[in-house]
């Protein structure tokens, strides 16, 4: 299980590459890229993620380890950035592998469900030079019902 | 004698991230009661406690968990990770 | 659409990372990879696939875009091996790019339900020196019939 | 005249990847009818229907599809890609 919050970039594509050699008993890899997107009308500039220092990683490990468990995963990696992004940038990745593809893709939801409302971040956009934070959507919450 | 910690918007209207309060409240809720009571600012922050969550020690509680033996209370809006 | 049908190995980390680059209304990005996976008794040691050249870029090239149409996806690829390979080598990859993650996940979910069972590919297993042809999964074909 | 074109453990079967034939019968299920008369391995290759594949000019299909202005029939097993 990997872990990582941090302010600097990662590299998606080297992680992917390194999450995914070496297993003889895996049939499945997923991995999910969320990115900092701008909206139709182009305004947004910044987008800024706070994070609570600690409960950020204690409540990351706790959702990787129940998704391990749950979904017979046989490796989690979990890689979320905080502080000042631009649209394009990449903010977060989680990867699963498993035997099969449903646990590896159940897997992957799962954590992307709980990452969004449970681990505690706060995103705020500055659009058109106007800062806002943004709200958590209602749908958001209803995903974890599925669970 | 607790660490009271905030997050985000509720940092932003309470106007500061950190403070050591004293206090007799035996819940979350009643804490929250008794800072709304101390300044405006609190009150507004708490305003809509639907949009308020709260963590004790780093760990998601409810309104009506026991604060005795937190050492750090977090107050914050609905995360929005991903 | 990038879609190639090749007998040659893939590098998963610099299509995913390529894919994923250079969008600012994409917030998603979702990639599946299937690796040659041996059973608990390590007994396999070459895995053989067998397409129908022609056929298979076509049946490919309609699912990827039924899935584009279907989960209103910016980007989509598919990338399949053919030939002789070993456990550990990975056999083919998709990715998908959306504006939301549900839509990324399940566009990437909907072409690998259709690889499996209708792009004209073969499996055949060397076990213990006994060649096997893998037989299609009641459970592959149930997977359809959720879209 | 079409041709024919076998994968995996039907080409196996049947000994060969590919062949012409001359035929008059009017779909799919009628064509294998004729071959499995013709001679054994191709009894032995269509024994079940079920896990029997067909696709013509590319394009999958059923059974009773009209083989009226096909250039290529495809026979094969189950696919199993992914």
């Amino acid at each position: 299980m990997k872990i990582s919050v941090q302010a600097e970039p990662f590299d998606y594509g080297a992680l992917s590459n390194a999450f995914a050699q070496g297993h003889t008993h895996v049939g499945a890899v997923v991995t999910f890229c969320g990115i900092v997107r701008d909206d139709e009308l182009g305004g947004l500039s910044t987008m800024e993620i706070e994070h609570y220092p600690g409960m950020t990683e204690k409540a990351i490990k706790a959702h990787a380890q129940t998704a391990k468990d749950r979904f017979s995963l046989a490796e989690v990696l979990v890689i979320h950035r905080y502080g000042s992004l631009k649209p394009g940038e990449m903010i977060m990745m989680v990867a699963t592998a498993a035997p099969h593809r449903n646990d590896a893709f159940q897997g992957a939801e799962f954590l992307m469900d709980y990452l969004k409302s449970r681990a505690p971040f706060w995103k705020k956009e500055i659009v058109n030079g106007e800062p806002r934070w943004v709200d958590a959507k209602p749908e958001d919450e209803d995903a974890l019902s599925r669970w | 004698m607790i660490e009271l910690v905030y997050f985000a918007w509720v940092r932003e209207r309470i106007g500061e991230a950190r403070e050591s309060h004293e206090t007799n409240a035996k819940t979350v809720r009643d804490l929250i009661e008794e800072l709304k009571q101390k300044e405006e600012r609190y009150a507004v922050a708490f305003s809509d406690l639907n949009t308020i969550r709260v963590a004790i020690d780093q760990d998601l509680v409810d309104m009506d968990s026991s604060i005795e033996n937190a050492k750090e209370v977090a107050f914050f809006p609905p995360m929005t990770g991903g």
